[in-house]
């Protein structure tokens, strides 16, 4: 038994040691840097989303150091996975924060995993820009200080989805939402708008992240025969949503939320199955179809290019959120001249106004943490197999 | 809800249950001959699709990538038998499936960094409109998922009945210490079980591709769905796999269909929790006392 | 119901068609020593399972103490009185000996867990009560010094102690025990055999099972004897000794049909396969002591002895089922002893295993088929050797015409001598050099056991090796060239069949087993 | 008359012994001070998951059943204690034991219909049921917020004092973390613990010494529940904010792994099996990237890191960690009969 006293005594002597290593092991860089960092879901259930969304960051960052920074300091990205686990967000929020002392956090790609942040940020005073589309996550404002989000709110494209129709004159309309946040929180804002513009909801259904067949439930809604049908969900089981739909010769206006824009939708669905379905969601797939006076012009073309000459994948609005994201924490960091700090980051983010973002055209105000307009969300829909402005 | 919706429920639930067929059938070879409830199923699945679907995106035509993944999946299920499982071959139940479960998130992890987080998808054997039947609609990749289902388990039952190799793998499946007396290697065949029961894995990965696209991570749920097909139907013999898998894809169809589609997995779960505890034997399969 | 401490009455108990228990009444008295002996498969066990629970009996009762218990759970017959030990050791191999023995204590039996939690100090009072308790029974029979060492490292016979005083820690009234002496040394016989008598004095009511007649003879009061599940004896243990019905039971039935004695003496024709000191260990039970054996090319040669004196073990030795610590077997020239089940069958020695080893669900055609795979073991077969075999198949139709009739028919559906015939002819479909078969005759009508010991004769005359383990010493005799008898692990006699035939000392070694 | 041997002390705790245990207790209470908030957190997250590893390791390890359903118990505890808080206004400190309370009847519930049930077809049982409760808590979304979790779940207040900053949480949670460890050791320790190991390595014997097993197994089953909902209580008041996906079947995974990677051989192994998988988690996190200068696969690696190393552990070092120091076989390589 003496033999495991020593063992015991040396493997606590090394845990203690790599704890503390792995805690104040901050690399030091060269010179002075802008710390920002980044808290998104490259592993787990969402990192269909978390993936592009990094690449979007990384993208602008590359491209304002190689500008020389700002102000002339290069801007340093420190990158956490947080497996799309609410625990390891917090965990990882806060090592940002202590460990490597970041000016600003941008993370929290989903709903769940920005929500246990926001009381650490508040206390900790360090601005965090979410990319959940929650509407929970800026409202109620007075306690969201210190907490913005680029995704435009669900009632903002829930306006648009709802103006359209009553444009196209459909009444009676069935609801299929995905059984996790987003698809919950577009639910209910959705609900609450159609009530009051007078359109009925007649048939309300659900699926999964990973079902692999919703025939069930578009047969259910078949047999009620909506005038149109909203999906609110994310990839990929939306995709698969708009294969059943055309497999099931059906031919009511499929209505797509914004999260479901993944760069690969058409061909995932299939491209007779996409052709002719709606989605409600930024400009960034027609960007080049824009008339030159729409002032997201010229940043969407360049951002395109940029993306899928360097990824070699088609963009998305998801991973336009996390660009405008990281365009705003460098805009403010920009605006703080020369003492930048969190609360300087904070004040400034709440000051941005007429900032061109992939989402929209971002207003902040201290009552307003996300910034944009319905008009930013706008109706596209699949013409011979690419996305362009719906009629 | 009229009688065409209620077709059109039952076909889109069957072709579901012939997928679940074809897994529970590799659960059910497995579990007799190497006595492993094997987790990792889904990941093999996981494997045929998305190997299939990343060599169709790289040029190769359509049916030579199907059939070099069934073969990758086929060599993966071999090699994690010999270096995993068979070294572990004299230990309870309860370590072999701890030991499936790490097997199959280490799967899980690999596939994310050789294909990637992001969905692939292969197109249709069977492209085209779908048809109508009996008043429903009815995609021709579903034919063809229908007749790879029925051609495997042709296939099956041939191997199986008709030759030498499939007898002995069934005797070992019966009698394994009695096997031995009549010259048949129980590690050979416990390989060579676990090569099948990936190759059918892989077969499916390659029918559903087309329908239900690939992620790397699709492999846990299909193979949850495939165990409580395997369950339902007994874990003793093939035919009780093929009943429970149709029986589970129509149970949930209708179920999402008429009851909730929220609740539509918490359904098949819950029939797994129904057979275990009142028919644990299944609903094939001859009371034997071992289960309980 | 009178002073009867236990009452058995028209106790049935059967499994899927085979009669385990079949309908039988008897009674222990209080204080007494009662034995329950009887050839292998005669459902000793089971009757001893109806008692403690285990089994809940099809059809009858069991009394115990002017209560019927038959349809109580295991714990609670345990808590009337009733402790038991097991045929194999069923010990808590995870737990020290002194806590082994502590899980009996009724003191200990249901704590309370905050309790233990908290360890107040009541739980602390019921812990040493129960260690004393434990330490009281290791000291009765001898293990106080071996207290704190982990049940798994102790002796196979200390490990049978163990059992016996973890069951009086219960306080029992009637203590069942099952074979105490298989498997023990000389001395270890004696020490346990003191124990029993040393508890009979205390009053304690015993029940025991054994197949060593002549110390079960020694120590008991009263003999009841089973045979096929059924009662077929009961009564003095000199009344039973005599009684006509046990001893056939034993030494079994001779075969009606006279074949001629052996001509030529041994030795003529080489050994085909020969067994040196061979030692094998069944889990901890020495099971064979040094085993030499000889088996000449186209001989029949029989191997008889009682139940427990491993027969089975040799036959599975020679076949690689049970790999030998010591000694070596010589097989065509070649050495045997390492060599696996598997590869052994496809070198040309097939066992026709104990209780026939049927693949249930495979049909009688396909089990005969299989019966081949030895010398095939490839997936493809051509379509010419694809014919040799059906033609095969026809032959062995023609030594058991009965098969061909039910070819169709699943393995598992046969009756008893069906199966014994499939499970010869899968053996024989192998062409093996030597053919084993591991009591063909148990558990077979008389008329049966006819038919199948003439085809073995029949084969013996084909210039066929076969080795040939019965119990029913009388009918292996008369049709074999050479004998041997194996007690307890160890060869006891050899020789030829009718030398063998009058020696008394065969009498014994049944009925005694020493 | 007879001869007293010296009789094996439950606990007989030398000097020695409680020299380390001392020093032991000294270095715990540093921690907090030298490291920074983030790596406190860690070990706040440590302690609550070591409440519920010492259940899956008291089931596990000494009645030999493997339940697949801990993180839904776990679940239940947060749930219950976060829907009281939120909706009806009850204490956090109430909801917690409320939280146990559910889940503990849960258990019993489950525990006695699967009663006869035995070695894989109990896990699966138990997977099916925690698969079922986590779809029940995203489809009953007026309750539990649905997928988007529950929002605004009150912190703990000493009385007046808030508990607020990772310290005083690590102090508080690692209390408890001792308290259930204590009281399990010498739950193990007792006859009822060693009633349960006789159980796991015999069924039959035990029966047939008065035990009767059903019983003790539907204890252990509760007991591990109940030690599941305090911890979920607990991760409930920490966050303020729950989500079903955190109570899902690969967090029941993570629970085995690190009761089986601790050793089951003893209780002390589950503590150590959750520092040793949540500090690896912290460890490759920190290296990897710079391993790999792209972190976007960081995740993957440490995915497949834990996957070999279950495989690794199940197969060679089945005794886990603790094994090494202990000469008594893990049970769960005697086949349960």
């Amino acid at each position: 038994m003496r033999l495991c006293k020593k063992l015991g005594f040396w493997l606590s002597l090394a845990f203690v040691a790599s704890l503390l290593g792995c805690g104040n092991a901050t690399i030091q860089t060269e010179g002075k840097t802008h710390k920002i960092g980044v808290d998104l879901e490259l592993t787990g259930g969402s990192s269909v989303w978390g993936v592009p969304q990094k690449n979007a960051i990384e993208m602008l960052v590359k491209e304002i150091n190689e500008k020389g920074g700002i102000n002339g300091i290069p801007i340093e990205l420190v990158v956490y996975d947080n497996e799309s686990n609410e625990t390891q967000a917090l965990i990882v929020a806060k090592k940002a924060v202590e460990q490597d002392q970041v000016l600003a956090l941008i993370g929290g790609g989903t709903t769940p995993t920005t929500m246990p942040i926001i009381p650490y940020v508040t206390q900790q005073k360090v601005p965090i820009v979410s990319v959940g589309s929650g509407d929970g996550i800026t409202s109620p404002v007075n306690e969201r200080e210190w907490v913005f989000k680029t995704p435009s709110n669900n009632q903002d494209i829930a306006k648009s989805i709802v103006s359209f129709l009553k444009q196209k004159g459909k009444t009676s309309v069935a609801f299929l939402s995905m059984n996790n946040a987003y698809g919950e929180s577009g639910k209910n804002a959705f609900e609450a708008l159609a009530a009051e513009q007078g359109i009925t909801i007649i048939a309300s259904e659900k699926f999964g992240a990973g079902d692999k067949d919703m025939k069930p439930q578009l047969t259910n809604i078949k047999a009620k025969n909506p005038d149109a049908i909203i999906v609110w969900a994310i990839p990929p089981s939306a995709s698969i949503v708009n294969r059943n739909f055309w497999e099931l010769k059906m031919n009511q206006m499929l209505i797509y939320s914004a999260g479901a824009g993944a760069n690969a939708f058409i061909d995932l669905a299939g491209k007779d199955a996409a052709e002719g379905t709606y989605i409600a969601s930024g400009k960034v797939w027609v960007a080049e179809q824009l008339e030159s006076n729409d002032p997201q012009q010229g940043l969407l073309t360049k951002y395109v290019k940029d993306y899928e000459s360097s990824f070699q994948t088609g963009v998305s609005p998801i991973d336009g959120m996390a660009y405008d994201a990281a365009l705003l924490v460098t805009k403010a960091i920009e605006m703080s001249g020369e003492n930048v700090s969190r609360q300087s980051i904070r004040d400034n983010l709440e000051k941005i106004q007429g900032l061109v973002g992939a989402t929209g055209i971002f207003n902040m105000s201290p009552d307003d943490h996300t910034g944009l307009k319905p008009e930013d969300v706008i109706i596209l829909q699949v013409q011979n197999s690419k996305w362009a402005i719906a009629k | 809800m009229s009688g065409a919706d209620l077709i059109q429920l039952i076909v889109s639930g069957l072709t579901v249950g012939g997928i679940y067929a074809l897994i529970s059938v590799g659960f059910v070879t497995i579990y007799n001959v190497n006595g492993v409830i094997n987790f990792a199923q889904g990941e093999f699945v996981m494997v045929g699709a998305m190997s299939a679907a990343s060599l169709v995106s790289a040029g190769c035509p359509l049916w030579l990538a199907c059939i070099i993944s069934i073969l990758v999946a086929a060599a993966i299920g071999a090699i994690v038998q010999k270096i995993a499982l068979h070294p572990a071959r004299f230990s309870s139940e309860v370590v072999l499936i701890i030991i499936t479960i790490g097997i199959s998130t280490a799967l899980r992890g690999i596939a994310q960094i050789t294909f990637g987080s992001n969905p692939l998808t292969l197109p249709a054997f069977l492209a085209g409109e779908p048809v109508r039947l009996l008043g429903a609609y009815v995609p021709r990749q579903d034919f063809f998922i229908v007749g790879i289902t029925v051609i495997t388990m042709v296939l099956l039952y041939l191997f199986f009945e008709k030759t030498m190799t499939g007898s002995a793998l069934r005797a070992c499946m019966m009698n394994r210490e009695v096997s031995r007396l009549v010259g048949i290697s129980p590690n050979r065949m416990a390989l060579l079980a676990f090569g099948l029961g990936a190759a059918l894995a892989g077969i499916v990965g390659v029918s559903i591709a087309p329908v239900s696209l690939a992620t790397y991570d699709m492999g846990m749920m299909i193979g949850l769905k495939g165990f409580v097909a395997a369950t339902i139907g007994g874990l003793v013999n093939i035919p009780g796999a093929v009943i429970g898998g149709l029986l589970l894809g129509l149970a949930e169809s209708l179920g999402a269909g008429l009851i909730s589609s929220g609740y539509k997995d918490a359904i098949a779960f819950l029939i797994l929790l129904l057979v275990l505890v009142f028919r644990p034997q299944g609903i094939v399969g001859a009371k034997s006392g071992k289960r309980v | 119901m009178t002073e009867a401490l236990l009452e058995f009455q028209g106790v049935t108990k059967n499994f899927g068609g085979v009669i385990a228990v079949n309908n039988n009444s008897f009674q222990v008295k209080e204080g007494r020593v009662v034995a329950l002996i009887g050839p292998n498969g005669a459902g000793k066990t089971s009757t001893f399972n109806c008692i403690t629970g285990m089994y809940a009996p099809d059809a009858g009762e069991v009394w115990f103490h002017g209560e019927k218990i038959n349809h109580l759970k295991p714990h609670k017959i345990a808590e009337l009185g009733i402790a038991r030990t097991f045929q194999n050791l069923q010990i808590f191999t995870n737990l020290s000996v002194l806590e082994n023995v502590m899980v009996a204590a009724k003191e200990t039996r249901k704590p309370n867990i905050v309790a233990s939690m908290l360890r107040l100090p009541g739980i602390k009072s019921d812990e040493e009560r129960a260690q004393m308790l434990a330490l009281e029974m290791l000291e009765l029979v001898g293990l106080t010094d071996r207290a704190q060492v982990l049940a798994n490292d102790l002796s196979f016979g200390e490990q049978r102690l163990l059992e016996v005083a973890r069951a009086l820690a219960l306080r029992p009234k009637l203590l069942l025990l099952d074979e105490p002496l298989s498997g023990l040394s000389r001395e270890e016989v004696k020490g346990m055999v003191a124990l029993i008598q040393k508890l009979k004095k205390d009053g304690l009511t015993i029940f025991l099972i054994e197949h060593d007649l002549s110390t079960v003879m020694e120590i008991s009061d009263h003999i009841i004897v089973l045979d096929f599940g059924s009662k077929i004896a009961e009564g003095r243990p000199d009344e039973v000794r005599s009684n006509e019905r046990v001893i056939e039971a034993y030494l079994g039935r001779d075969v009606k049909k006279q074949y001629e004695a052996p001509e030529g003496k041994r030795g003529e024709r080489e050994p085909i396969l020969t067994l040196k000191d061979i030692h094998t260990y069944r889990s901890t039970i020495h099971a064979l002591k040094g085993v030499d054996l000889q088996i000449d090319k186209g001989s029949l040669v029989a191997v008889i002895g009682a139940n427990g004196a491993g027969k089975s073990t040799l036959l599975g030795t020679i076949a690689g089922q049970y790999s030998p610590k010591q000694g070596t077997i010589c097989f065509d020239g070649k050495s045997m002893e390492k060599v696996p089940a598997e590869i052994v069958s496809r070198r040309g020695i097939n066992l026709v295993p104990e209780r026939r080893g049927m693949f249930a669900e495979l049909t009688v055609e396909e089990s005969i088929r299989l019966g081949a795979y030895p010398r095939i073991g490839s997936l493809l077969i051509s379509a010419e050797e694809k014919r040799r075999i059906e033609d095969e198949m026809e032959q062995m139709y023609q030594l058991f015409p009965r098969l061909k009739e039910r070819r169709k028919q699943l393995a598992g559906t046969l009756s008893g001598g069906e199966q014994q015939m499939l499970a010869i002819v899968r053996g024989l479909m192998a062409h093996p050099k030597v053919l084993l078969l591991d009591e063909p005759s148990l558990g077979l009508a008389p008329l049966i056991v006819e038919e199948i010991f003439d085809r073995l004769y029949q084969l013996k005359k084909s210039d066929m090796t076969i080795v040939l383990v019965e119990q029913n010493a009388k009918a292996a005799l008369q049709i074999a060239d050479y004998a041997y008898v194996l007690e307890n692990g160890r060869i006891k006699l050899e020789g030829l069949p009718n030398d063998l035939m009058q020696d008394s000392r065969i009498r014994d070694a049944y009925l005694s087993g020493h | 008359m007879e001869r007293i041997v010296q009789v094996h002390k439950p606990a007989a705790i030398g000097v020695r012994r409680w020299g380390l245990l001392l020093v032991g207790i000294i270095v715990a209470a540093a921690l907090p001070l030298l490291l920074n908030s983030y790596l406190t957190s860690v070990l706040v997250i440590i302690g609550i998951y070591c409440i519920t590893t010492v259940g899956v390791s008291l089931l596990m390890g000494f009645a030999g059943l493997v339940s697949l359903a801990q993180a839904a118990f776990w679940g239940v505890g947060a749930y219950v204690t976060g829907v009281m808080a939120v909706s009806f206004g009850i204490s956090p400190w109430l909801g917690i034991l409320l939280g146990m309370l559910i889940s503990g009847l849960l258990a019993y519930g489950l525990g006695w219909i699967t009663r006869n049930l035995n070695g894989h077809y109990f896990s699966l049982a138990t997977l099916g049921f925690g698969i079922v409760l986590n779809i029940v808590l995203i489809e009953e979304s007026e309750w539990t917020g649905g997928s988007s979790g529950l929002m605004g779940i009150p912190g703990l207040s000493l009385g007046s004092i808030p508990l607020s900053g990772d310290s005083a949480w690590y102090y508080f949670v690692w209390a408890i973390a001792a308290l259930c460890l204590f009281f399990c050791k010498n739950l193990v320790r007792s006859g009822w613990g060693r009633n349960l190991r006789s159980m796991h390595a015999s069924q039959a014997a035990s029966e047939s010494m008065g035990i009767h097993t059903g019983e003790y197994r539907l204890k252990a089953f509760v007991i591990s529940a109940l030690f599941a909902g305090l911890s979920g209580g607990l991760y409930a008041c920490y966050m303020s904010f729950v989500s079903p996906a955190v109570f899902n079947f690969d967090m029941s995974i993570k629970f085995v792994i690190m009761a089986v990677l601790g050793g089951l051989v003893s209780i002390w192994g589950s503590l150590v099996g959750v520092v040793v998988v949540t500090l690896l988690v912290e460890v490759l996190r920190q290296y990897v990237p710079l391993l790999l200068h792209n972190s976007s696969s960081g995740g993957a690696i440490e995915v497949i890191f834990f996957g070999v190393l279950l495989v690794a552990i199940m197969v060679y070092l089945p005794n886990g960690i603790m094994g090494i120091f202990h000469k008594r076989t893990s049970n769960l390589r005697v086949s349960a009969k």
